[in-house]
């Protein structure tokens, strides 16, 4: 661990510094470990923030308990385990196409680096970003400073929209959206996926995970239309080696 | 140091496999090391029809550990034999099939199926989950376990292992009714029955309410049961719950266990199971053993089985 | 915040006792705190006769936890009458005894000393001490535990709590045998049955070789049982096993104890008790809740029993 | 914690500063507790060793296991829990006596802060310090320094006299004897102390602890001479408030 931020009261980013330099890609996540602590012993998932460099990333988290404590404790030059990158990210397109990204609360990470492998292929990229209040709107000036275009909503209206950050939707013109947040915030977005329609509206999903990647079947959720080769057994997906990243109409939740 | 030990009939170049349900059917971590290294592997339970397994939430975190309600989600036998196995029988290693059903003729299907493959090392029968509706049926009642046991018993020769709920008030009287009815080895142990609270949702973390503990926490459970195990059966005894290092597997050896499962550790480090194969190799030189064979049941001078 | 609690037809101040056996008769934690802080107070199980207790090496550390197998040493019932009771009774907190017998008749001397004495609040019958030869007779089977809660129920109008054990197959069966057969309330849980083995001396690290595993690790298991209890029975129950903080105490709260005891705890912070205390206060307050009665079994909306 | 020092290979000394002044009395311990790791949930009982001031004193350990492990980890500024000072130390007598003090491995740090009293009230105070070998013999200098005569003894004759440390005891002129180390070594002293006899000979005790203040009954040590009155009872006293010190002829081990 290399440094410390606190973006918001309750909300922190870790800057890191990885031995090797396997280049994650937008929407995958790593499996963090800290310490021996009683409740700490299983990995926490968190997405990757930003990359400053092939070997310097960050993650940035809400402190919701022990693993996130735990994490957020940590002081510049100590150690800790991370597994991945894991998971499968966003789908890039190679067009240019209009992208918007929708993020609510701690879910703005991985649309950092989706936000710039969009802006090198063209795109033209609008983010949303939704808060309970305007303390908690995080990555504001980091995507506006990769040149994207940012909105922001609050449910208290402290600033920008006042109301759920999906309401600024269907104002936009987008080919393509992309959302990572809160399950109704996600729900959402399928609605409004279905609605119009998008059918290349990508979701980054969370789930309980034990170890991220793919032995547990702990990250269980429910796939839309199941395979029916498989029978009961493709009731549900693995969030952790099939998402965190699933096309709006594949998974129910 | 002579690593090689032997039960029920199989030699395993070494003591350490990986437990049932950490470690599916071998293919994520055949990504990050290769399988031949391990003394065996326990696969995920096997059922006679593809299982959905439980609705979401399954995990939750527990002091030193975890507990989880996966439900034994799997592709059933069919796929297992045409997909699972021969992928994992490519690699020098023993695999144990574990078999899972709702009632007798569930456990038998899956018997039936296995029996004569090629690459199939064991049978390990999972009648001590808690995580499916009847998951328990079959430990609560050593005569039922007993019958069940007898059953399959009549259906393949392969080494049948028989595996542990530490749920009960007599594990002895299960494991010896098990004996008793022809098995040739057991395992123990399965999870302990648990459930975490979540404040804020005002409701039990896990949707299946119930979830399995393991991971350190319940290793004190563990050698416990295996030392009453070992000490009272003359079969033997694969130790398993909460191993973590070549110590704690260690430790199991002296207590009784012919061998050791690695589970839930394998979530925090993928790379446990080799790991502890080397630790295990370093903690027995310098306990001044000169051989696995050497630590069995150190601990536990009473113990009965003897070598088979 | 409302507080008080009441169950058995008793009225605590707050739902925080302290656990019997970890926290003596009181004395060296009055040289620390107010004992009207508390709740309630569980005695160390007291005997008919004095007890010895086990040989040392009494303790192991444990993942999240400790063993124990102090085989119940205490002074006997004379003695306890002569000294301890009367030093507790100064104390404006509810004091329950903590039973122990090796059979129905030690059981039944004990609760004929206590009951009618001046400062005793309720019974706690211990049927579920793995450290003691005889300890886990009564658990193991809800008929004989029956026999024994009904023997006792005839000699005292004292509300009567019984000890669960966790290691027995089906807890609920154990507590509704006693709670048909008198039984006024439940106590859960006991210790878990466990084992550390010390790789230098080749031997388990107890004496007793098998110790009771307790503290942070157990929590599940507690959770569990009590749960499951609230949920089948109309008798109050109070909840322990791994209680270290506020927030613990909700959660059994709220999985359906309508009091809480800690144990383990105080080994760790001697000043545990009346912390948890305060922190529970607060935990209530930002659960949304206004009285210990509303979180009562509010993440368990089957639970059964209603206010006593 | 202030400061870490390794007088051995496998022994740390870590110099500690307390925020009340409550002065230990000599051959008395605390209870020290590490972070929440998942082996270190019981603290871990330490005599104290040196005394700089009255709120700042050193713990000389030999790391063995988890505990021990977790606290020579800490580095300076770490804080931890300590409970103390508990149990009954060493009785200091009043007149000028001479002494003699025998320790074994890590048995040394009470034998400081006594050999200090006695010095103070005019005692011969002659140590006697025995290990494996060279590298383990702990505290020379420091006793030196108080103006104790130090003897030493290796098991491998690697300085001092070649054999048990208590085989030193016969040579020496001594009114009372105070110990503390491996139980072998106790009990060498208890058969000294039997054979001379020397009826003030002194043993600090080391039994498992739970608690250390009482109330678990866990740290047993059988009694050698059981209070009738007490019936079975009185088979076991406390390690912790009965001793850690106890008159050679109090318990049996
Ligand atoms: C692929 C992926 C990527 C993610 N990326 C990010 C990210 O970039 N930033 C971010 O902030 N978060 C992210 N998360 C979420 C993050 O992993 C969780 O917030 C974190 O694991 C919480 O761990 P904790 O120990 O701090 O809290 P916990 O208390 O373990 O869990 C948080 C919540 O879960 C419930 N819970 C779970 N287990 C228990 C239990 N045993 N007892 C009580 N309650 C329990 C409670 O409601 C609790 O508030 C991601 C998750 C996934 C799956
Ligand atoms: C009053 C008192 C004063 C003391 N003063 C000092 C002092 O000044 N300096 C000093 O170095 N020591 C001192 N000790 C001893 C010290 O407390 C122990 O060395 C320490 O507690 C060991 O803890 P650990 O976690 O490092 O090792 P552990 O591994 O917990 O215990 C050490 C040994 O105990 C056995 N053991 C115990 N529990 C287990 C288990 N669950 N599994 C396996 N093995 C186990 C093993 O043999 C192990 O090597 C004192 C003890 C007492 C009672
Ligand atoms: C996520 C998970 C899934 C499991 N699935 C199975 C299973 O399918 N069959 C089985 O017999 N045991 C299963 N188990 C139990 C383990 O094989 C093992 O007995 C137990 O977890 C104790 O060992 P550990 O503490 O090392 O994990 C599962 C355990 C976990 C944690
Ligand atoms: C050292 C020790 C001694 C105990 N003695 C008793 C006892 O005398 N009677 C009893 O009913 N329970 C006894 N218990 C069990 C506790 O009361 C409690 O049920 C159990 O430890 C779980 O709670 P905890 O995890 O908070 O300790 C003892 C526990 C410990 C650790
Ligand atoms: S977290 Fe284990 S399978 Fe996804
Ligand atoms: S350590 Fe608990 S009574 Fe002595």
């Amino acid at each position: 661990m290399v440094e410390r931020l606190q973006p918001a009261p309750d909300c922190v980013e870790l800057v890191m510094e990885f031995p090797d330099d396997e280049a994650p890609k937008p929407g995958q996540f790593y499996m963090l470990s800290t310490g021996d602590g009683r409740d700490t012993y299983l990995p926490r998932p968190l997405s990757f923030y930003r990359t400053f460099s092939p070997r310097r990333m960050s993650f940035l988290f809400r402190v919701v308990g022990p693993g996130t404590q735990a994490l957020a404790a940590l002081k510049p030059r100590d150690r800790l385990q991370a597994m991945g990158p894991l998971g499968r990210g966003f789908p890039v397109p190679d067009q240019p196409i209009r992208a918007v990204l929708v993020g609510g609360g701690v879910g703005v990470p991985p649309l950092w680096s989706l936000g710039r492998a969009l802006l090198e292929r063209g795109a033209k990229v609008t983010a949303l970003i939704g808060a309970r209040t305007r303390s908690g709107l995080l990555g504001q000036a980091e995507l506006q400073a990769l040149g994207l275009e940012v909105r922001t909503a609050t449910d208290d209206g402290t600033r920008g929209h006042r109301g759920p950050v999906t309401e600024l939707l269907p104002g936009l013109d987008a080919d393509q959206v992309f959302a990572c947040g809160p399950e109704p915030m996600l729900r959402a977005v399928q609605a409004f996926a279905a609605s119009r329609p998008l059918p290349d509206t990508y979701l980054a999903l969370e789930a309980a995970m034990a170890c991220g990647y793919g032995v547990c079947l702990g990250c269980a959720v429910e796939r839309a239309k199941p395979d029916p080769e498989l029978g009961p057994y493709g009731t549900y997906a693995r969030v952790c080696r099939e998402g965190p990243v699933f096309r709006w109409d594949e998974v129910k939740f | 140091m002579e690593m090689a030990t032997k039960l029920a009939g199989l030699s395993f170049k070494n003591p350490v496999l990986t437990a049932s349900g950490t470690f599916g059917y071998g293919r994520e971590a055949a990504e990050l090391y290769d399988l031949a290294t391990l003394g065996g592997v326990m696969v995920k339970g096997v059922s006679r029809e593809p299982w959905s397994g439980n609705p979401p939430t399954r995990i939750a975190r527990a002091p030193g550990g975890m507990l989880n309600a996966i439900g034994l989600q799997n592709p059933g036998l069919d796929h297992f034999l045409a997909v699972d196995l021969p992928f994992l029988r490519a690699y020098d290693t023993k695999v144990v099939v574990n078999v899972v059903g709702h009632d007798e003729e569930g456990f038998l299907a899956v018997v039936r199926g296995v029996d004569g493959q090629a690459g199939v090392a064991a049978i390990e029968l999972n009648i001590s989950c808690p995580n499916v509706a009847d998951g328990l049926l079959f430990s609560q009642d050593p005569a039922r376990a007993a019958q069940l046991v007898a059953r399959v018993r009549l259906e393949t020769s392969l080494p049948l292992i028989v595996k542990i709920s530490p749920n009960v008030t007599d594990p002895v009287a299960l494991g010896a009714a098990c004996a008793e009815a022809g098995a040739d080895a057991l395992s123990a142990i399965n999870t302990l029955l648990g459930m975490a609270i979540d404040v804020e949702r005002r409701r039990p973390v896990i949707a299946n309410r119930t979830g399995g503990l393991s991971g350190p926490a319940v290793k004190p459970v563990g050698l416990r049961i295996v030392y009453d195990l070992a000490r009272s059966l003359a079969i033997p005894v694969i130790g398993m719950g909460g191993i973590e290092s070549g110590r704690d597997a260690l430790e199991y050896l002296m207590a009784g266990a012919r061998a050791v499962a690695v589970g839930t550790a394998v979530f925090r480090d993928p790379l446990a199971p080799p790991r502890i194969i080397g630790e295990l190799e370093r903690e027995l030189e310098a306990a001044g053993f000169a051989s696995v064979a050497e630590a069995w049941a150190a601990a536990n001078p009473q113990a009965k089985e003897r070598v088979s």
